[in-house]
């Protein structure tokens, strides 16, 4: 007979055990390691151990031109990619003083808020899947596809996007995508009901998460939380508000928060969020409507005029026209006119504030960018949240922190 | 936490009431949706067999255009492979020789492209660079293979069928 | 030998079998299974003289609920062999006396007991649930209401002790 | 409060520690000397009427030209209160990044911390727990710092004909 | 716009060498069972990113991994007869990697999804390993970035041929114990 | 006695049943495994097996033969005798639960002999599932500790004090069905369920003791560890819990066991609360058909029964989350046994107040 478990002469005496969750457990995203000392299945302490999935995103910037950095920013929070991207061209029109129309705006503002979606649906629907209700992940999906095709139509990307360009985007919107648009908007309710009825008010799932994984208000802030995550806590932080940019400060809506920061409170927020991301899109698309009433003109309008500088010629001018291929190859080769400057600027991300601080020393690369990474924030908050609480309670924790790996690690 | 904006709304947290401290209501709720989706079609397309379709502006495999005689249109400026965050654009130049004329559009050529199909992450960057008209994505996806050896897609892989040949 | 006696046989090898292995193994999870082992022997005593009920609860109470608790606490106390403190010799002489003598009292107890030479010639049913529960509220309503009493105790005391503070 | 009247407050209270205040792009930014960051910080956020009390980010940058202070410690400070940023910068050489912890102030900084100590090897004096926290363990460099290439020195793994490095991109 | 739709070029390449020992002389019980096993791949999902979100839309709704009789995720590789890694391997991700496919009971494949776990993609950084054939071998490449759900169905697809077509004493044989030795394994 | 004298027809025809009963719930198992997956993708709007023989009808044979051939690993730190030792207990358990469902109406020959389609009708039937049940969850202790691993300890602690949480409130619940029909013998509560409507009110158990059929399909969901109970296998928090470390045809024993535990706990549910074989004007069809044939509709109404019993298991598994360990423990202690006795009372009211 072999000797079972091994337990360390430690644990022994306080009559704990220690259970190594992750980085392969199937809760841990694949990705997050924690090393818990458990009481049973009470959870007494836990180490959190990062890093597993480190690509060096800033390193890796610092050595690309601008351009070809919008493609990793897709591959920081992928749920959410589109925001990043426009975040980022968001960040470098702000240093670069570009100022871009309300077309382009709202057209983003679609893009952005589409993502959103789809962030939130993943995040409540794991939270779903963890708790042990399959199903909801299913049906959710079948609406991300729905945002998928429409970011298609735009980009011919599904996940990791690449849209948009400095200034605005590569192409104008088909009407095939404000087709899809329009029949996402149709469907999506219904299912969005489906979905909360499934969950909302069931009385396992609500006592599952009621209570469990709270944060304080003042500790979240302290530990500098912000989006769903912070809101959920109670307070009423949103960068689109608090910061406007791409025209937020023309649409109307509401910030939903919660109170005690717990998982259902998490859940709520972002379900609510769902909602009123589904009236900003209804919002912009009249909006556009008006735009293109008023001025036809406006529906070739995809990127602001003053960015000339800074975008692509059109492909007909590069075929024929010499100064425009000579523009065409600086562009390229990443010679665009960045003068040197420092600035912070944020978005809204689909998990909170995704920051980017940018210096530039009229280089051909960024001298140096570095992300704010919402995750990264949350994670280390995580040993504190599920302090004494149970085994389950800290998965269902983890993955209502919607915790992306690849946004974490960098 | 005092307010910082006049948008917010608290969310529904209301307790449960008797009938949801039961269970069994709203288990009943969720069962007549769940089974209710088995009466639904399903949803699911029979890849291999169905295809679904993509955008017309999908970011596929890469192909290699010719003009309408046939030749290539590649003139090995290698900007595709500057702005290729990946990496992954492999090319060599060469002088077009006298008798050439109806194999390639410009001077020079590329007696060498290649693309590491494992590298590339179908940004399309490459297709915007492109000032020959020269490299586009396709709405192919790019196939799954055994070796890594496989998956470097050489010239004859990438160019279009010559108009003048097939026909 | 028939086969009832056949089957009496080889059941009573299993238990006795089973019960020296409970004394001997040196693994505590191997004593609880060959505890369960016995049970089952001795369930199929019972129902080799017809009460089926007894033979059943005999496993239900026993090898399913009270072993299983058995088996739980061992394993979350993880015992074995490396754990248990060494017996001093002495205290092992002392069991070896003691066992003996009441190995002795038992025996001298045993050869002045007689034999009944006839079997019980009760009806067929005497093990079914009907006559139990006839017997157990009208004769022994008395020792079976008290022992309710006991267990009721007993769980009250349980609750008190398994309550943090 | 505007920006202009947050950096005097600054100026106020800690006379001629300050340097290179400057607002743009909506944040004011402002160098204080290295050894003062926890008296500023601390006074940002005790300060009634304008409550720094959140710290969006905390980072580093790596300017090898400038001798003696090699590596730039930048807080990014938020006031919900006030609805503005402020970005704090301090300079210590690379030789010895001694700089005191944020992380009793703000819990979130300590993570923050580990990171740039990875990044850059900013040595956070007070730091309950300096150690590597992306990177390996064992990891002997900074990897942020720019004499660092981007690719690790030290692979062996790398097949340049098979990475499309092989050929002659201009 | 393009001047065709489709790249025909599609590369084939036959299956690699030792997989299919008997050849044609396959047994009809070597062809049962390696029926049997193409139709019931589990996959172990090592997903670390954004291929990970492509592989749960490949078992959602639309596109439905449990017809090829996968649906069955085992997280524990003791169970699991495919590892698929989906994302980023890093440098310190690689040691776990390579415990979780020593966990593995035989026979075992691995499929490497998207260009990170393939090759690096366009990570060719400090800390990324740059493909996990060079920790663990792997049998079929997805390429992609994170590769379409169809491609992953077809990287699929591609095991299973894979599958069916192994002759049962592959595993025995000197070849495939010499391709373990040439990973340090065993 | 039975055993003391042998008759060998009888033997033979047990043993014929008893093969006949195995080989059934060994299908229906396989095949509802094939089911689950079915089920859940019709309700995920998916299409689910299909490409393994027609509409995937191969797919538990090719699941089956693939677990036959894979590679058995043994843990090098774990018993090796109990590891075996868990997934045979959870097979054996399962199995033998079976012997005491009456299939069918017994068939009287023309040769005068009876036979019942029931591998042994002893009059404590109830007691003896209990029995096999309470021995059933060894299987899944045993399996969980000898892996030595932390997870599958976990689980199998979980599955130890699950089964023996809810074997109580199901005991409590069954003693009101059994103050009712006044016999622990299956055969004969079947027999009192004769039909469909009788005196004015449904003859089947359900109908008469609804509370305690509730009390007791819970318990049931409880026992065969199936969601929302799932929790010592449960997915997210403990990998797969006590069968982490099992691979080859000993994970195919516990997969399986499950299975033939849901179609045996469905038919014993069935006959219990939904009067087994009986159905609605049945005399009438007995009267116009020959006995045999009766017979034979007797069981496929069973086995109709049953495998909507076992489909209404799937759709509830596919539907709601997971409880969690103290909740499962609150509502298996604070409100099912406390209801069941409340149950147990009110019949015991009703059976001496209003039926005397």
């Amino acid at each position: 007979m072999s000797a079972h478990i091994h337990l360390d002469e430690a644990s022994i005496q306080k009559q704990t055990t220690t259970l190594n969750l992750g980085p392969t457990h199937p809760a841990t995203h694949g990705v997050f390691q924690n090393i818990l000392e458990m009481d049973g299945e009470r959870i007494v302490s836990a180490v959190p151990t990062v890093g597993y999935i480190h690509r060096a995103f800033e390193k890796i910037a610092e050595r690309r031109p601008y351009y070809q950095i919008t493609p990793l920013t897709d591959r920081l929070n992928y749920c959410s990619s589109p925001i990043n991207n426009m975040g980022w061209h968001i960040t470098v029109e702000r240093l670069l003083g570009i100022k871009t129309p309300k077309r382009v705006d709202y057209l983003r503002v679609i893009i952005m808020e589409l993502s959103r979606i789809a962030d939130h649906l993943v995040c409540n629907s794991v939270i779903g899947v963890d708790t042990g209700a399959l199903t909801s992940f299913v049906y959710v999906f079948e609406f991300r596809e729905h945002i998928y095709e429409i970011f298609e139509a735009v980009c011919g990307s599904r996940l990791t996007t690449n849209i948009g360009r400095f200034g605005g985007f590569e192409r104008n919107f088909p009407q095939e995508a404000f087709d899809k648009i329009n029949k996402f908007l149709e469907a999506f309710p219904r299912g969005m009901k489906e979905f909360e009825s499934l969950l909302t008010r069931n009385r396992i799932f609500m006592e599952r998460t009621m209570g469990v994984g709270g944060i304080s208000a003042e500790r979240a802030l302290n530990y500098s939380f912000t989006g769903p995550n912070l809101r959920a806590a109670g307070v009423d932080y949103d960068v689109r508000v608090a910061q406007p940019y791409s025209s937020y400060e023309d649409f109307d809506f509401k910030i939903p928060v919660g109170t005690t920061g717990d998982v259902y409170d998490r859940f709520l927020v972002r379900n609510q969020e769902i909602w009123e991301s589904l009236s900003i899109i209804k919002q912009a698309l009249e909006k556009i409507a008006a735009l293109e009433a008023a001025d036809p003109s406006q529906k070739e309008v995809f990127y602001a005029p003053e960015a000339d500088k800074y975008h692509l010629p059109p492909k007909e001018d590069v075929y024929t026209k010499m100064e425009a291929l000579i523009f065409h190859f600086k562009m390229v080769m990443g010679e665009i006119e960045v003068l040197p400057g420092e600035i912070y600027s944020a978005v809204e991300g689909g998990n909170g504030e995704v920051g980017y601080y940018l210096i530039s020393d009229g280089g051909r690369t960024p001298y140096r960018l570095h992300f704010r990474r919402p995750c990264f924030i949350y994670y280390q908050a995580y040993p504190e949240i599920i302090q004494g609480s149970l085994l389950s309670d800290a998965v269902v924790t983890m993955s209502s922190l919607n915790l992306i790996a690849g946004e974490l690690d960098a | 936490m005092q307010e910082l904006t006049n948008k917010r709304v608290a969310v529904d947290r209301k307790p449960m009431t008797f009938m949801e401290r039961l269970y069994i209501p709203t288990i009943i709720k969720g069962l007549f949706i769940t089974v209710g989706h088995i009466f639904k079609k399903p949803a699911t397309i029979s890849y291999p067999e169905q295809q679904r379709p993509f955008s017309p502006v999908f970011r596929g495999l890469h192909i290699l255009n010719r003009d309408e005689q046939g030749r290539e249109k590649c003139t090995a400026c290698g900007l595709c492979a500057l702005s290729c965050p990946a990496e992954a654009i492999t090319m060599e130049a060469a002088e077009r020789t006298k008798g050439e004329e109806h194999l390639y559009k410009e001077e020079k050529y590329a007696a060498k492209y290649e693309i590491n199909m494992l590298r590339c992450i179908f940004c399309g960057l490459c297709e915007e660079a492109c000032p020959k008209d020269a490299i586009y994505l396709s709405e192919t996806v790019a196939q799954a293979n055994y070796t890594r050896k496989s998956f470097i897609y050489n010239k004859e892989d990438l160019l279009i069928p010559n108009p003048n040949e097939t026909h | 030998m028939n086969l009832h006696q056949l089957v009496f046989w080889i059941l009573s090898v299993i238990a006795i079998g089973g019960a020296l292995g409970v004394i001997l193994s040196r693994n505590p999870v191997a004593s609880v299974l060959f505890l369960i082992v016995t049970f089952f022997a001795v369930s199929g005593h019972y129902i080799l003289l017809n009460a089926q009920f007894l033979a059943i609860v005999n496993i239900i109470v026993y090898a399913g609920a009270i072993m299983v608790l058995f088996l739980y606490v061992i394993m979350l106390m993880n015992l074995n062999g490396d754990v248990e403190p060494q017996k001093s010799k002495l205290l092992q002489f002392a069991g070896i006396i003691s066992g003996g003598i009441l190995f002795l009292v038992l025996l001298a107890a045993f050869k002045t007991t007689q034999l009944s030479t006839t079997p019980i010639n009760a009806s067929t049913s005497i093990g079914l649930i009907s006559e139990l529960g006839q017997v157990l509220f009208t004769r022994f309503v008395f020792p079976f209401e008290i022992s309710s009493i006991l267990f009721l105790s007993a769980m009250v005391g349980a609750v008190v002790i398994g309550k943090k503070d | 409060m505007t920006h202009e009247q947050i950096i005097e407050t600054l100026e106020a209270a800690f006379a001629g520690q300050l340097s290179d205040c400057d607002t743009a792009h909506g944040i004011s930014s402002i160098t204080i000397p290295a050894a003062a960051n926890l008296k500023v910080l601390q006074f940002l956020y005790d300060s009634e009427d304008m409550q720094f009390r959140f710290l969006t980010d905390l980072t580093a940058v790596h300017y090898p030209n400038r001798t003696n202070e090699e590596l730039c410690v930048v807080y990014h400070l938020h006031s919900l209160y006030l609805n503005k940023r402020l970005r704090l910068k301090l300079y210590v050489p690379v030789a010895a990044p001694k700089v005191f912890t944020a992380s009793k102030l703000f819990s979130g900084a300590n993570w923050m911390e580990r990171e740039t100590f990875d990044f850059f090897g900013v040595d956070f004096v007070g730091h309950p727990n300096l150690k590597r926290i992306l990177n390996v363990d064992e990891m002997d460099y900074f990897p942020m710092r720019k004499e660092y290439p981007m690719e690790d020195p030290t692979r062996i793994d790398k097949d340049d004909e098979m990475f499309g490095r092989g050929g002659t991109i201009c | 716009m393009r001047p065709v739709q489709y790249n025909t070029n599609l590369k084939m390449v036959d299956l690699p060498e030792g997989h299919t020992g008997e050849g044609f002389f396959a047994t009809s019980l070597n062809n049962v069972i390696g029926l049997a096993r193409k139709n019931s791949i589990w996959p172990l999902p090592f997903a670390t990113s954004c291929c990970g979100i492509e592989f749960m839309a490949t078992m959602a709704a639309h596109y439905d991994l449990a017809r090829f009789g996968s649906e069955r995720l085992g997280f524990s590789p003791r169970q699991c007869d495919l590892l698929m890694v989906m994302g980023t391997i890093s440098k310190k991700m690689a040691p776990i990697l390579r415990q979780v496919y020593l966990q593995m009971a035989e026979p075992r494949w691995v499929l490497a999804v998207g260009a990170c776990a393939s090759s690096g993609g366009i990570f060719d950084s400090y800390s990324v390993l740059q493909g996990i054939d060079q920790v663990i071998p792997v049998d079929v490449y997805v390429p992609g970035c994170p590769p379409r759900p169809e491609a992953i169905i077809d990287g699929i697809m591609k095991i299973q041929e894979l599958v069916g077509q192994e002759s049962l004493r592959r595993r025995n044989s000197e070849q495939y114990k010499g391709l373990l030795e040439s990973y340090g394994i065993q | 006695m039975l055993l003391l004298t042998i008759d060998w027809s009888f033997i033979i025809e047990k043993l014929i049943l008893i093969s006949v009963i195995l080989g059934a719930s060994l299908g229906v198992a396989t095949y509802a495994t094939w089911g689950e997956r079915k089920v859940a993708a019709w309700m995920q709007d998916r299409k689910g097996p299909s490409r393994a023989g027609p509409f995937g009808l191969l797919q538990p044979i090719a699941d089956g033969i693939k677990l036959f051939f894979k590679e058995e690993i043994i843990p090098t730190d774990a018993n090796r005798f109990l590891f075996i030792l868990g997934p045979s207990l959870a097979m054996l358990t399962a199995c033998m639960a079976s012997a005491v469902i009456p299939w069918g109406p017994s068939i009287e020959l023309e040769s005068g002999r009876i036979i019942a389609l029931q591998v042994a009708d002893i009059n404590i039937g109830i007691l003896y599932v209990f029995g096999v049940v309470s021995v059933g969850v060894y299987g899944i202790m045993l399996g969980g500790w000898a892996s030595n691993n932390k997870y599958s300890l976990m689980g199998s602690v979980r599955a130890a004090s699950q089964a023996i949480s809810y074997e109580l409130a199901m005991g409590i619940s069954l003693i009101a069905l059994l103050m009712m029909t006044g016999t622990l013998s299956l055969a004969e509560i079947v027999n009192q369920q004769h039909g469909f409507w009788e005196n004015g009110w449904f003859t089947w158990n359900v109908a008469k003791q609804p509370l305690g059929f509730i009390i007791f399909l819970v318990c049931a969901f409880a026992e065969l560890n199936r969601a929302p109970f799932d929790l010592p296998e449960a997915e997210s928090e403990l990998v797969a819990g006590y069968h982490t470390e099992y691979s080859s045809m000993k994970l195919g024993f516990y997969l399986f066991a499950e299975y033939v535990n849901l179609f045996i706990s469905s038919a014993i549910l069935i006959t219990l609360f939904f009067g087994g074989y009986n159905f609605p004007f049945m005399d009438q069809v007995a009267g116009s058909v020959s006995p045999v044939v009766f017979s034979i509709i007797c069981v496929l109404v069973l086995l109709t029964k049953t495998i909507m019993m076992i489909l209404f298991f799937m759709f509830v598994r596919w539907t709601i989350p997971r409880f969690r360990y103290d909740q499962l423990m609150n509502l298996g202690w604070k409100s099912l046994i406390p209801l069941a006795l409340v149950n147990m009372l009110i019949t015991g009211a009703i059976i001496i107040w209003v039926l005397n």
